[in-house]
């Protein structure tokens, strides 16, 4: 294989193989395997919705995880508190989650870098300090639990499927973004916002809908947790939880369009394995951190690209 | 095209390799979830250790039915989510034959409801909420300690034979917070109708300086406050109680503030005169069967055994005879076998009341006083209010049930 | 086609631009020269809305665009490239190129269609008249210098501008890419009838292209004549030229 | 309920919150000097004031109430600054050429191991620091009942503010590290060791940090969770100070510790979201914060 010089995205054929994989899974899995799978994919599209404004957009995006919470939230207090149809709730939880983003967004998109990234994480922490003690309404540290979910995707199957779905068509939707114009072009203001400003592109306007659409799929992604565990917490709106995707992305190598969805595989996996030997599973995620930050910065896809570019040169000389 | 598949189906295989079971095979296993970071490792610490105190004993004489107990620990960081993930891994993965734990009420009620659908018995060990047994209670969930609702009714039993009239609550804005709050005040008023509520205030969840919070109660002078306070921050508001002086200005109740596992951390550093309800104290009473508990738990853990103790403690014995009764290692002959069983405890015989599967604990109700032989405030003046007297009635129960 | 009057710009104090005039009409080639520090980029960055003026107006095609931000500029024709090479270094020379021709296109925001092939007839003429399409799929960061000045130039060219500000084409160039250049140069200007203005330092190169030669000096417009009355002129040879040992 | 305090327990109430401030100015003047010289967001810098509270702990039960304090407020930040030192020479230096966002990550996974850490060698349990006899009682202050340790805190403040005022724009490392923040590279090129600056700038901030922690050790709990909670209220008081401004970390704290004591007066419940809630209006109107950053 040719190996091209642009980043390697793979053709069409091979996601829709690994598709069919994940589609046959749960009639061998184990129960506790599905449940695994879903959160993985869940976490996966996350990830990547990061990776969207992060890796394509070059915009430090330190608090993404107050999308994925506001989607949730929309969803769980839609579900248990009104009497509204199902998929209203599911509906609304992108909706909320690009409002969401609009008007963080507007506010952040007029610096950049670092300064960009403290505001955002400023506003994001006034929306989880709002969640987090508004206990009559949202249920402050409590969370909502016993989420009323309808019954064609309550349970381990049903829910795993209505996940594996959403999240193909939104990798599919994301897939189809970053290779379009708008895409193309955010990369550009990734490189070089000036030039893109002298060459015609309003590069704030862009920027802020390169934001309201990864808080959109954010949001999809936080309707997805709320069918896998039927509960939402504060913390999903936590700083914390964003800097761990954030720590996905980098593990994946966030050049690549993929990359996200397997770091988010790795560390889910690693914290599930970890997690039920010791307690300490933040100290081995904090090492673990470090040795990607020093010996792999472009992530293990660009390690994995590397690779399979020395084997292909060294078999084509 | 072929390498992203190899990619993929590395990572699938990486996590079958996952689902693997942590435990022995052919026992009986136990998922132990409480939080054991942070400020209630001092009561969660206790359970654990005196359940395996149990465990060892039982095993050494062969187990239960030929079959040894195992258990394994997950901590939860008093976060409800981790708590909820360790539950479904625990069921799912490792599947365990019960659960036991959590101090968190909030963790304790999500648990349950997973424990309902999944049909494995809970068993509670230290969260209070009258809620775990009472409106959300199930087939599948035991309380082992006492609850919001019992808790309220000593203190009410307690404090309507003080003189005071306007009263302030205070205590952590979560689920047990609200639940002991609203338990004490209610059976209070029925109590004693005179009294009048002047105000409430709720601080977050693990808040590290009560400086302010006590300051702006101080200013509206009621004549006693009722500290609603869980396990993150009982021991930090007392210590702040003590650096502004607010038990000298105002006297306060705190359910489990007399418990050596409150006052033991503060040291002579608590404040006295505090009011307090507990469910055990290895110096009272001074029976035969307690002393020997206590000595065999100082001799394990070179500490004495607290309120945590008696919980592990029993949990354990009533999981032995359950089992022998139920003959067999069969989740639903366990529950029968369990409801209406009792057990004889390090402080006297104890019934599990079948109709909400609540486990009828005495109170002790005393003051917090300095004493000469021991470097921590003791309870004095206790008074012990038999269990059936502070139980919540079974109409009660039907109501909150609203059947 | 651009009236420049009276143009001031100062930073905390030091007037970099104190009084600039500017009048370049359709199909010129206007060269602006002056000595280093006499203020030509901050003029550029002044036409092009990179910088805001404390005074004076820019007027293009008859419309003022003074202080407009720069994408507003350039989608009304004016498109330059800069000093200082300023391109997309991990996109391809392709992309490069590409993301120009959507900005002019105003396919920017169409979300869905693959951008693979979006513009690709008028990015391969622009590359081919650059004669970049060899390296088309190369990373733009891997160029050589010389040919980073190329792709900056055609990337201008992406949005098909009525005028064409470059700022020092030639700098850092061989002697054979700055003629490269120059014949590039004359041949825009010949086919598509485009109007430029740049700045230059090699004076045998404005000599030879431009029509018309605006000199600067200490952010002040001196003169702006045909190339004949600026090297005849006295106060030019002063400022700039110092003595000038063949005056005519 | 609002209506009926009286002017007295508003003041009361703002007293209480300056004391507060002063723990968090000094936290966050160290944050504001590595993130204003340095350029890195350090997240571990909470870390650091937890470290700090626990080693005073540590110090003080070693060697008894009133000595035991003054020698842990000394030793504590001391041992926070040789770690941070340790770890600025051993791992930071490799990684000053990389990307911003490479460094955040960096301190975040400092953050993720000494939480585990501080866990693994002070256990899970409850830790309390007695405050020493000569700070215990309260005195009156114009009527109003300030506890001694606080006004301790009062004091201790504007020494701080002073001293690094001073070292910032008198000393010699004090304008080559401002220099440094401007402009690396011109600073390398005349030949200064930045390297070194880096370090000696680095180490001061943590050292603000770990005093932090031990003057706030004996106010309250000390846990493994002070760190998350520290880390965003720091973030936001340098962020509405004004990148690398001493004074504007000054101002900061006082925003953020005199809204959140009014908070808790007025709207207990929702006592934590109004610092916030001033932070984001004032940053609204000036994203670069209210004074001027140093870069």
């Amino acid at each position: 294989m040719e190996p091209s010089s642009r980043h390697l995205s793979p053709s069409l054929l091979t996601p829709i193989v690994i598709l069919l994989i994940l589609a046959c899974m749960p009639l061998v899995g184990s129960r506790f395997f599905i449940y695994l799978v879903s959160g993985i994919l869940v976490t996966g599209l996350l990830a990547t919705s990061l990776n969207l404004v992060l890796g394509f957009g070059g915009m430090y995006q330190f608090h993404h995880a107050v999308f994925y919470g506001t989607g949730a939230y929309c969803t769980a207090l839609l579900l248990t508190k009104t009497s509204l149809p199902a998929w209203v709730a599911f509906v609304s939880a992108p909706i909320g989650a690009a409002l969401l983003g609009l008007v963080i967004g507007a506010i952040c998109v007029r610096l950049s870098k670092l300064y960009f990234g403290m505001l955002q994480i400023s506003l994001g922490s006034l929306v989880w300090a709002i969640v987090y003690r508004w206990y009559s309404f949202t249920g402050g540290d409590d969370g909502i639990h016993g989420i009323p979910l309808p019954s064609w995707i309550s349970g381990g199957k049903p829910a795993y499927y209505a996940v594996l779905l959403t999240v193909a068509v939104c990798f599919f939707l994301l897939h189809r973004i970053v290779e379009s114009p708008f895409g193309r072009i955010f990369q550009a203001i990734r490189d070089n916002p000036v030039r893109c400003e002298a060459v015609g592109i309003p590069v704030q306007r862009h920027q802020l809908i390169g934001q309201v659409l990864a808080a959109a799929f954010a949001g999809v992604a936080g309707a997805l947790f709320v069918v896998v565990e039927g509960s939402v917490f504060p913390d999903m709106l936590f700083w914390t939880l964003s800097l761990e995707i954030l720590i996905m992305c980098l593990l994946g190598g966030w050049f690549r369009f993929w990359g996200p969805m397997v770091g988010a595989a790795i560390i889910v996996c690693l914290r599930t394995y970890v997690g039920s030997y010791t307690e300490y599973w933040t100290l081995i995620l904090g090492v673990f951190l470090m040795l990607i930050i020093f010996f792999l910065p472009d992530g293990v896809l660009g390690l994995a690209e590397r690779l399979t570019r020395r084997n292909a040169t060294a078999s084509s000389t | 095209m072929n390498r992203s598949i190899c990619k993929v189906s590395a990572i699938l295989c990486f996590i079958l390799m996952l689902t693997t079971s942590g435990f022995a095979a052919d026992t009986i296993k136990v998922g132990l979830i409480d939080c054991y970071s942070g400020p209630p490792s001092t009561y969660t610490n206790d359970v654990r250790d005196a359940f395996k105190l149990a465990v060892d004993a039982i095993n050494a004489k062969g187990g239960v039915l030929g079959k040894k107990i195992e258990f394994q620990t997950r901590d939860t960081k008093f976060k409800v989510d981790l708590g909820i993930a360790a539950a479904k891994e625990l069921i799912m993965k490792e599947n365990v034959n019960l659960l036991m734990g959590t101090i968190n009420s909030a963790e304790a009620l999500a648990i349950s409801d997973i424990c309902k659908a999944e049909k494995i018995p809970l068993l509670v060990t230290f969260s209070k909420s009258e809620a775990i047994t009472g409106a959300k209670g199930h087939r599948y969930v035991f309380s082992f300690t006492e609850n919001t609702a019992m808790a309220g009714k000593a203190a009410a039993v307690g404090l309507s034979k003080k003189p005071y009239v306007k009263y302030w609550i205070a205590g952590d804005d979560y689920e047990y917070g609200h639940a002991i709050g609203n338990a004490v005040w209610e059976n209070l008023q029925k109590l004693n109708p005179k009294v009048e509520l002047l105000g409430q205030t709720w601080w977050k969840v693990g808040e590290p300086d009560f400086t302010p919070y006590i300051s702006s109660i101080l200013a509206a002078k009621p004549d006693a406050v009722i500290v609603a306070t869980g396990g993150a921050s009982c021991v930090p508001f007392l210590k702040a109680a003590k650096a502004t002086g607010f038990n000298e200005k105002v006297p306060f109740f705190m359910h489990t503030a007399t418990e050596l596992s409150t006052l033991q951390p503060l040291g002579l550093d608590a404040p006295e005169g505090v009011i307090g309800t507990s469910n055990y104290f290895f110096y009272y009473p001074q029976t035969p069967e307690n002393k020997q508990f206590a000595d065999e738990f100082q001799k394990a853990y070179g500490r004495p055994p607290k309120v945590g103790a008696l919980y592990g403690y029993i949990t354990a014995m009533f999981l032995k005879k359950a089992y022998e009764k139920a003959g067999a290692v069969d989740t639903e002959k366990f529950v029968d076998a369990l409801e209406g069983l009792s057990v004889d405890s390090p402080i006297g015989p104890l019934t599990m009341r079948a109709f909400d599967h609540q486990l009828m604990l005495p109170m002790y109700m005393g003051v917090t006083k300095k004493d000469p032989g021991y470097d921590f405030l003791v309870a004095s003046d206790i008074v012990t209010i038999p269990g059936e007297a502070v139980m919540p009635s079974i109409e009660d129960i039907q109501k909150a049930r609203g059947k | 086609m651009l009236h420049v009057e009276n143009l001031q710009k100062s930073f905390d104090g030091f007037m970099a631009v104190c009084d600039a005039h500017l009048v370049v009409s359709k199909g010129d080639i206007v060269a602006v020269i002056g000595p280093n520090g006499a203020g030509k980029t901050t003029l550029f960055n002044l036409i092009t809305g990179q910088i805001r003026p404390d005074r004076g107006r820019v007027l293009f095609k008859g419309e003022e665009i003074t202080g407009l931000a720069p994408y507003r500029i350039c989608e009304r024709g004016i498109c330059r490239s800069f000093q200082i090479v300023n391109i997309f270094p991990r996109l391809s020379v392709f992309e490069n190129v590409q993301v120009a021709v959507l900005a002019h296109q105003k396919r920017a925001l169409d979300l869905m269609k693959p951008a693979r092939n979006q513009g690709k007839t008028e990015t391969e003429r622009i590359l081919a008249g650059f004669d970049l399409l060899d390296q088309k799929d190369r990373k733009a960061g891997t160029l050589s210098h010389g040919d980073q000045k190329v792709l900056e130039m055609a990337i201008a060219l992406g949005n098909e501008p009525d005028l064409l500000i470059l700022d020092e084409p030639t700098a850092g160039m061989s002697p054979e890419e700055t003629a490269h250049c120059l014949a590039l140069m004359k041949r825009l200007s010949a086919e598509t009838g485009v109007t430029i203005l740049f700045c230059e330092h090699d004076m045998e190169m404005v000599f030879a292209v431009s029509t018309s030669i605006m000199v600067m000096q200490q952010g002040k417009t001196i003169i702006q004549d045909t190339p004949q009355a600026v090297r005849a002129s006295r106060e030019v040879q002063e400022a700039y030229l110092g003595e000038c040992p063949n005056a005519a | 309920m609002a209506e009926g305090i009286a002017l007295q327990t508003i003041l009361q109430q703002l007293l209480v919150g300056l004391s507060r401030t002063t723990i968090l100015f000094i936290v966050a003047s160290g944050m504001s000097l590595v993130l204003g010289v340095l350029r890195i967001p350090n997240l571990a810098h909470g870390s650091f004031y937890m470290i700090g509270a626990f080693l005073a702990y540590s110090v003080s039960a070693a060697i008894g109430s009133t000595m035991g304090f003054w020698t842990a407020v000394l030793v504590a930040p001391i041992g926070v600054a040789l770690l941070s030192f340790a770890i600025e020479r051993g791992l930071f230096r490799h990684l000053y050429d990389r990307e911003h966002l490479m460094l955040l990550l960096f301190t975040f996974s400092f953050t993720l191991v000494f939480s585990d850490l501080v866990k693994l060698i002070w256990g899970s349990d409850y830790r309390s620091m007695p405050v020493p006899e000569v700070f215990q009682g309260s005195i009156l202050v114009m009527g109003l009942t300030l506890p001694l340790y606080n006004a301790f805190l009062l004091a201790v403040g504007p020494i701080v503010a002073i001293g690094l005022w001073l070292l910032t724009q008198k000393t010699k490392i004090g304008k080559i590290a401002r220099a440094a923040a401007v402009d690396r590279e011109m600073v390398d090129a005349i030949g200064i060791n930045v390297q070194m600056i880096y370090s000696v700038v680095f180490v001061i901030g943590c050292f603000l940090a770990g005093l932090g922690g031990a003057l706030v050790a004996p106010t309250q709990n000390i846990t493994q969770g002070m760190d998350h909670g520290i880390i965003m209220e720091t973030f936001l008081i340098v962020i509405v100070g004004g990148l690398g401004n001493i004074w504007g970390a000054l101002t900061g704290a006082l925003v953020f510790g005199l809204s959140h004591a009014v908070g808790i007066m007025v709207f207990p419940q929702f006592a934590i979201v109004i610092p916030y809630l001033a932070v984001v209006v004032i940053l609204m109107f000036r994203p670069r914060g209210l004074l001027k950053s140093i870069w």
